[in-house]
């Protein structure tokens, strides 16, 4: 085949996803973004060009200094939960990925695991949320539970509503997230490579390093993204799970969305947007996913 | 590069996939610095037997020790063992001279250090211009001579090379060839070999074990096995040898102590009959195969000037005569064929 | 769609949803009820957004400021509802059936209840027969606690931010409803008066926003909820003894076996309300069985359903009509039970002799404080609301 | 190593069960309190044992009927599921080429991950909104809206399941062997037939695990759906509707009967599998298969 | 099987990978109905020049003609042409005979009828008793007799096979051989095989071509480059050579035209002098190698009654002569040393 004809062939078969985003990406995000730089008062939005969606987002950055202003503050507590997930997620999304990759050898028994791991999944988020209070709360069952065994003899407040319950649901949540990827990169590994190196005298450590890790970078990376975009936007779970009382950058959003200010709503979904693609692009920086096809 | 040889012992070792015997309880053992060529027809259980070796495949049963220490359920790193892939196995992600530095680098070796032995083997492989290239961008051969030097890098007492130097072009196999018999005895360590080249094997050896369906059919020096084959499967694997049935015996004819002569020629020693089938001109000499009446064929290796004074041609009819002396009579014909591992289980 | 099923799309929250009035309805008037249930905001949301999903809209007075700009739903004609002038004056004239004014501050229902014109965007100071919504349903809320807990009576706003509750206290986390309950506090311990506490001026907005946030910071609230189950859970579990609640939320933790009280205070109630009003997509034979919905919902017997629940229904008459004298003299009069007062699917909420908390009808709807409310300095106070949650 | 299992395998099986125990944590708060009694709550302690929410799941009675949105939830879902699977098998097909506009592609579908999911909703149902506008002026008589459940829901729902589809194609073909391609085309294969011959049978593990996984991202999609789904909503829309008033313990017996039923499904699965297998292995000799 | 042969002519083709020049502008005629071997050392470019004929890497520059056909731009499927990969690329997860049946399947041949025939096909590779097995569960050598077979299973006009022998055994190696030249001519097809066994070349092939760094250094029938080396290079590679600088001129001579004298004994033709430096024997005969004084190692093939009889041992000086009319006359010594492609560059 010629190479145009492989890249008209390519572009085909890119096509129709390529028309489901225009259609329903693209397009409104050209409505969303040509929203963020309207006017609005209380009430409505004014299909005036302004750019006060974003410059009330950042205000007082400049003049709180040094302290760090409302934006900024979120931000970074935005980014301290994302990171915080991240690695958790990484580290037992990759242990959970090896282990089915490498340690569980018929291919049934791998989809029977993977299943038995998507099942929580089908119960709605809705309802499982609700379940994480009797579970975490103050009289919960880990507070009784250490009380009774008598670990404890005041209940651990921290346990709920705090950053570490919002962690614990993020990578609650999305460790499954980084699993699939993982794992998918890593089944493609060839065997001998690793006979290879444990008889060059690799230990597993040396050889998990070496070897495993970056040749399963792609699937690493992928479920990053994954998993960094979604908390980067997250604001169900922070919300119900931080007892609404912790910041971030799709709370803001969802507050001004709620109290129908949509052009501010916009421009921070667009300053959001445009701060994890810096982060994604960095990472694709560091390993190019695309490279490795 | 201080190890030592080890003397390796395989004692009724056997390896079954599912239902099939791969390796049929082999009993073998090679003093320690010897140089051993594991030799057989595709699929005899070579590859399976140093795999269990190296400890990257469970052994069914049986035991391997590698000189007095019992290492059957050791993993590969603990066996004082290093091998090269018959299919090289190199690290995609890394560099020729990362992949040639790779078990100096498990060691702790820094980087200038292992760089430096590493550029020393691709030298000796003739690999060095292409140092700095991933693995997907070389050639077969020259991914094979990047395997090579990787397992060459390590100093294990044992070192297994399966089929090392069959992608080689002639040139390169001679010179690994004489390379590898050089280190071999320069380092004094024991070598398992596998190949189905039996001029590799007969120019490398020490010990050569020839293997047919999982067993060992003959094993011993390389001049041994050419001149005494036991069994018309030895004598047919070996080559050059034409195994002949005559008064209900059979014997092993090199192909080389084979005379030809036209039918009208007197002949004093025992003889067969045939029409000459083929003419296959090798160089420095010419092989001449004869359809022998009733029988198999035969081959006959000629020299250019015999040849063409002679002049022999396809269809023409031929005797073959032979110095009694100079042929091996032959075991019991039940291993005159290969065995398939199902047949042998 | 058939031309004969009368079907009406309801959008509303669960809260005013009953699956037995959309059986009653389709039984008395042969239309079917579709509810689409959605939470408070994604209602407000999706009006602005897909006015074309919905027929019927059920949605709270407090938000008319922000949909009718938009101009996607559709002022209904006084004349065409039938009890229109039987509708309790609370909503129409900002009064008691008795005559007793009523707080105004906020978004009070009669503020909003009329248009200038038909397709009008500004609303009426004087009535007229452009009405935004027919109330529903309206109640008065306060302070849930957990009595039992506390062990000791509570009668003011004040002691939301008590520090002796501590990391045991909790708000609505919906800015513009959590502000007016920071505001009953700041008022109560004396600290400012508004002139209208659903109205507040940047600097109100400042200083209701740093004593709120000098009590997060200080750890006064185990957390903010969003969602009725929340707030059930929190006062249940114990994880919170004094939050602002809901009423139907007390019963359910009641029902629960649990001490709860919804502690009338001395400051006041926070006063909400509800009503139905069509989408401006409606029309033709549909915009007919909307009316006759409304008509129907205002008739008595969904009323009486309403009351049952705690909440009060907006035409009296003929809710008393369809209820025993013992339940409106529980519910609405403030008398003693004479027997078990049951709800609406037939269990026990009250054994003979309980009152309700706050008393009756006239007592509670008396002594509103503020109104749910947008202020007119809205956006200044999300973008202060979210740096609260920041701090 | 092979038949013998190595001390870490116990040590990651150890810590696989611990990951799988915390993931169904919740879930174990949820089998148990679905069986609260009559008059029990969403928390504990129980009020009694009783199988009445389980009753109230199946009598479809209630403000929102559980049953039908759950319905509508499996048919999107599954539609989700398979136009995910297409999608992301073919474009990832594409990406193994360059082609033009492949970098644009793969930015248009993180960005499509990131956007917060109901600016992404709102965006879509402003979209439709100007369509039904651009329609009812061009006259269509009685037209409503154009969304719905199979329109802007499941575009929305794409916009949300294919960047996973996409990415995780990327990780499937991650170092795919070209060559087996190269010997189908010159084996006379079509690019169809060496498709559906044989990239399709590797990659097929893989590309189920995209299924299920664009499954599951549609099933809980709540954010995405709350402005686009029209007038009848997904489960999950109606279940947090609910949360706005009383919520009882059916919805627990709800998230019960769905793990009860997809452990029924997988497990008869399964022994479907084990027993083709063990059919397969008497019939064939393709033996050593099993756990390698 | 009905197809007929098509000649194939390169036109300067070049392949280069990034700046790397891997086929340097090579021209090329096969006639149609020819059996040509592509023979070279590791990484001059033979399996690069197949690749582009059979249409899986693209063409940097120049032109693939099959028959009248310009096919450098048409899809694999549509250049009557079929081939056989080095690394055998079958297909995981079909079975053997599938992997066979596969071209068949493809054109929607019935199953019964595409078994039929790939079952004839694993017959002639002696792989029938492993129809089942998955390709993961076969030895090297086995799978490389099943990609062997699925590439004979198509009828195209040319066949272009890498290294098809390679990982065989010296038994199948042999039949093998001898099939795939009875098949050639049989079908009347084009063969191109790529190897770098010079017997392999030699016994099989019509037309050698040989290629170094990218470039054809010579081409012609076995015998006439057997027997007329025009360079160094050639001599060298082709084996069974010495080359020889006598006189500022260089000459190959057929290793077994050397004959050994000791130092002592009175020579008529020219002759160089030198160390015997190792013996090898090599089963009909023994291989000498001998360090010249000033020069390169060269060797002599004597016949083992002649080495016993003589009885030659390492470190003994010796004189090796031969008659200078057997002695080919090389030319510019530029072509002397294997060309790594970056220096062809
Ligand atoms: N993808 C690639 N990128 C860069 N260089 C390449 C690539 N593939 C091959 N080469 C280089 O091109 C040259 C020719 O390679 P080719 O595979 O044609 O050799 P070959 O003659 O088939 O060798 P062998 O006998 O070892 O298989 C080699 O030097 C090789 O390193
Ligand atoms: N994973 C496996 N499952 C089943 N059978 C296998 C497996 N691996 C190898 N075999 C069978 O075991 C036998 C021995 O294989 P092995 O790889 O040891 O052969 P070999 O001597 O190395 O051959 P070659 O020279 O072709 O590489 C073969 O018949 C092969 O088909
Ligand atoms: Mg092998
Ligand atoms: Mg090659």
């Amino acid at each position: 085949m010629t190479q145009e004809r492989k890249t008209f062939v390519a572009w085909l078969q890119a096509a129709p996803m390529m028309l489901v985003f225009a259609l329903f990406f693209l397009l409104p995000l050209l409505f969303v973004t040509i929203v963020s730089a309207w006017d609005y008062n209380e009430y409505e939005m004014i299909p005036a060009f302004s750019l006060r969606g974003y410059s009330d987002t950042f205000e007082g950055c400049i003049a709180d200094l040094p302290n760090l202003c409302t934006i900024l503050k979120t931000y970074l507590k935005t980014l301290k939960l994302c990171l915080l997930t991240w690695v958790l997620t990484l580290l037992i999304g990759f242990t959970v990925a090896y282990f089915l990759a490498f340690h569980v050898r018929s291919k049934t028994w791998q989809i029977v695991l993977t299943l038995l791991c998507t099942i929580p999944f089908w119960t709605s988020n809705v309802i499982r949320m609700i379940a994480w209070i009797p579970l975490l709360g103050r009289n919960g069952l880990v507070n009784r539970g250490l009380e009774g065994a008598g670990l404890i003899h005041q209940p651990l407040e921290w346990l709920l509503f705090s950053e570490f319950s919002v962690v614990l649901a993020l990578v609650h949540l999305f460790t499954f997230f980084m699993v699939v990827p993982i794992f998918n990169s890593m089944i493609r590994i060839d065997r001998r490579l690793i006979e290879a190196a444990y008889d060059a005298g690799a230990t597993g450590w040396q050889t998990l390093v070496n070897i495993i890790i970056p040749l399963a970078k792609p699937g690493i990376v992928i479920g990053s993204i994954f998993v960094i975009t979604i908390v980067m936007g997250d604001f169900v779970t922070i919300g119900v799970m931080g007892g609404q009382q912790i910041a971030s950058a799709g709370k803001i959003i969802e507050a001004r969305l709620n109290a129908l200010q949509f052009p501010a709503a916009a421009a921070n979904a667009v300053i959001l947007l445009g701060i994890t693609i810096l982060i994604i692009s960095a990472l694709t920086r560091v390993v190019d996913i695309r490279k490795e096809l | 590069m201080t190890t030592t040889a080890a003397a390796l012992e395989l004692v009724q070792l056997t390896k079954m996939y599912g239902g099939i015997t791969a390796v049929d309880a082999i009993n073998l053992k090679i003093p320690a610095g010897s140089y051993c060529c594991l030799l057989g027809p595709s699929g005899c259980g070579k590859t399976s037997t140093l795999r269990m070796v190296a400890g990257h495949e469970a052994v069914s049963s049986g035991d391997i020790l590698v000189g007095p220490k019992n290492v059957t359920n050791l993993p590969p790193a603990d066996r004082s063992t290093a091998m090269m892939f018959q299919s090289y196995a190199l690290f995609p992600h890394l560099s020729v001279i990362d992949n040639v530095g790779f078990a100096l680098k498990m060691k702790g070796v820094a980087k200038s250090a292992r760089h430096a032995e590493a550029s020393k083997l691709l030298e000796l492989v003739d690999m060095q211009p292409y140092a700095a290239r991933l693995p997907g961008q070389l050639s077969g051969g020259q991914q094979q001579r990047v395997a090579l030097a990787r397992a060459l890098i390590t100093s294990p007492q044992i070192l297994l090379l399966d089929e090392p130097l069959s992608a080689l072009d002639p040139f390169l196999r001679l010179r690994m060839r004489a390379e590898l018999k050089k280190l071999q005895r320069e380092l004094g360590l024991t070598f398992i070999h596998v190949t189905h080249g039996q001029d590799e094997a007969m120019a490398l050896a020490d010990i050569v074990v020839l293997m047919n369906g999982g067993r060992i059919e003959q094993q011993g020096s390389p001049r041994d096995i050419f001149n005494h084959p036991r069994t018309e499967f030895t004598a047919k694997f070996i080559g050059g040898h034409n195994v002949i049935a005559l008064n209900h015996e059979t014997f092993a004819v090199r192909v080389d102590r084979l005379m030809l002569k036209r039918p009208t020629e007197t002949v004093a020693g025992p003889s067969v009959t045939g029409t000459i089938s083929e003419v296959e001109y090798q160089g420095t000499y010419v092989r001449v195969v004869i359809a022998v009446d009733d029988g198999p064929e035969i081959s006959a290796q000629v020299t250019e000037t015999q040849f063409d004074a002679a002049n022999y041609t396809v269809g023409e009819r031929v005797r073959a005569t032979w110095d009694p002396t100079q042929a091996s009579l032959l075991k019991t014909a039940s291993s005159a064929t290969i065995r398939s591992p199902e047949r042998a289980a | 769609r058939s031309a004969d099923a009368k079907v009406l799309r309801y959008l509303g929250t669960a809260v005013n949803e009953g699956d037995e009035i959309s059986k009653k309805c389709l039984a008395d008037t042969g239309i079917k009820i579709e509810y689409i249930t959605a939470t408070t905001d994604d209602v407000t949301k999706r009006v602005i957004t897909q006015p074309n999903s919905f027929d019927v809209l059920d949605t709270e007075y407090f938000s008319l400021k922000k949909l009718v700009p938009s101009g996607n739903i559709f002022a209904l004609d006084a004349k065409k509802i039938k009890e229109f002038d039987n509708i309790t004056p609370v909503f129409t004239k900002g009064q008691l059936p008795n005559g007793k004014k009523i707080g105004d501050q906020g978004t009070a229902p009669w503020k909003v209840l009329y248009l200038e014109g038909a397709n009008s965007k500004t609303f009426s100071k004087t009535p007229t027969e452009f009405v935004t919504l027919i109330p529903t349903v309206y109640n008065a809320d306060t302070l849930g606690i957990r009595p039992d807990l506390i062990k000791r009576p509570i009668s003011s706003w004040t002691e939301l931010l008590n520090p002796e509750f501590k990391g045991k206290a909790s708000i609505l986390n919906i800015p513009s409803i959590g502000i007016m309950d920071a505001a009953m506090v700041v008022e109560a311990s004396g600290q400012h008066t508004y002139a209208d506490k659903g109205n507040m001026t940047k600097a109100e907005i400042d200083l209701t926003m740093k004593i709120m946030t000098e009590a997060k910071k200080a750890g006064q609230f185990r957390a903010f909820w969003k969602d009725f189950n929340e707030s059930v859970n929190l006062m249940a579990s114990g994880e919170t003894v004094i939050q602002s609640m809901w009423s139907p939320a007390v019963t359910k933790v009641r029902s629960m076996g649990i001490a709860c009280t919804f502690q009338p205070l001395k400051e006041g109630y926070r006063s909400w309300a509800s009503g139905f009003c069509v989408s401006k997509a409606v029309s033709g034979p549909k915009l007919d069985w909307a009316y006759e919905f409304v008509n129907w919902y205002l008739s008595g017997w969904a009323g009486a359903y309403l009351n049952r629940q705690g909440y009060y229904s907006a035409v009296l008459s003929t809710a008393k009509a369809n209820m025993t004298a013992d339940e409106w003299g529980y519910w609405m009069e403030g008398k003693a039970a004479v027997g078990d007062i049951k709800a609406p699917d037939g269990t026990i909420l009250e054994k003979a002799g309980a009152t309700r908390d706050g008393g009756s009808y006239d007592e509670r709807m008396g002594a509103v404080a503020c109104w749910n409310a947008v202020m007119d300095e809205n956006d200044y106070m999300v973008r202060k609301w979210n740096e609260f949650i920041a701090a | 190593m092979g038949e013998k299992r190595p001390r870490s395998f116990y040590l990651l099986a150890a810590f696989f069960t611990a990951y799988v125990l915390f993931l169904y944590g919740p879930m174990f708060a949820i089998y148990i309190l679905s069986f609260q009694g009559p008059d029990g709550g969403l928390t504990f302690p129980m009020n009694g044992v009783s199988l009445v929410w389980f009753g109230k799941v199946f009598s479809g009675s209630g403000i929102v009927d559980i049953g039908a949105a759950f319905k509508r939830s499996l048919q999107l879902g599954l539609v989700v599921m398979v136009c995910t699977v297409v999608l992301s098998v073919s474009a990832g097909m594409a990406f193994r080429r360059s082609f033009r506009g492949a970098t644009f592609l793969f930015y248009v579908a993180i960005a499509s991950l990131i956007m917060p999911s109901i600016i992404t909703s709102l965006g879509i149902a402003l979209e439709f909104r100007l369509l039904d506008d651009f329609i009812i002026k061009s006259g269509v008589g009685d037209w409503t809206t154009a969304m719905g459940l199979f329109t802007s829901g499941l575009g929305a729902h794409l916009t949300w399941t294919l960047p996973f589809g996409l990415l995780i194609m990327f990780a499937i073909f991650n170092r795919f062997d070209n060559r087996l391609e190269e010997a189908a085309r010159d084996l006379g294969a079509t690019p169809w037939q060496t498709f559906r011959h044989v990239v399709l049978p590797i990659i097929l593990p893989s590309v189920v695990g995209i299924g299920l996984f664009g499954f599951t991202l549609s099933w809980d999609e709540l954010a995405r759906s709350s402005q686009t789904i029209g007038s009848v909503n997904t489960l999950p829309l109606d279940l947090q509707g609910l949360t706005t008033t009383v919520t009882k313990p059916d919805i627990y017996a709800l998230g019960t009967l769905t793990s009860a039923v997809s452990f029924l499904v997988i497990f008869l699965a399964l022994v479907v599998i084990l027993v083709l297998q063990a059919r397969q292995r008497r019939h064939g000799s393709d033996a050593g298969k099993g756990m390698v």
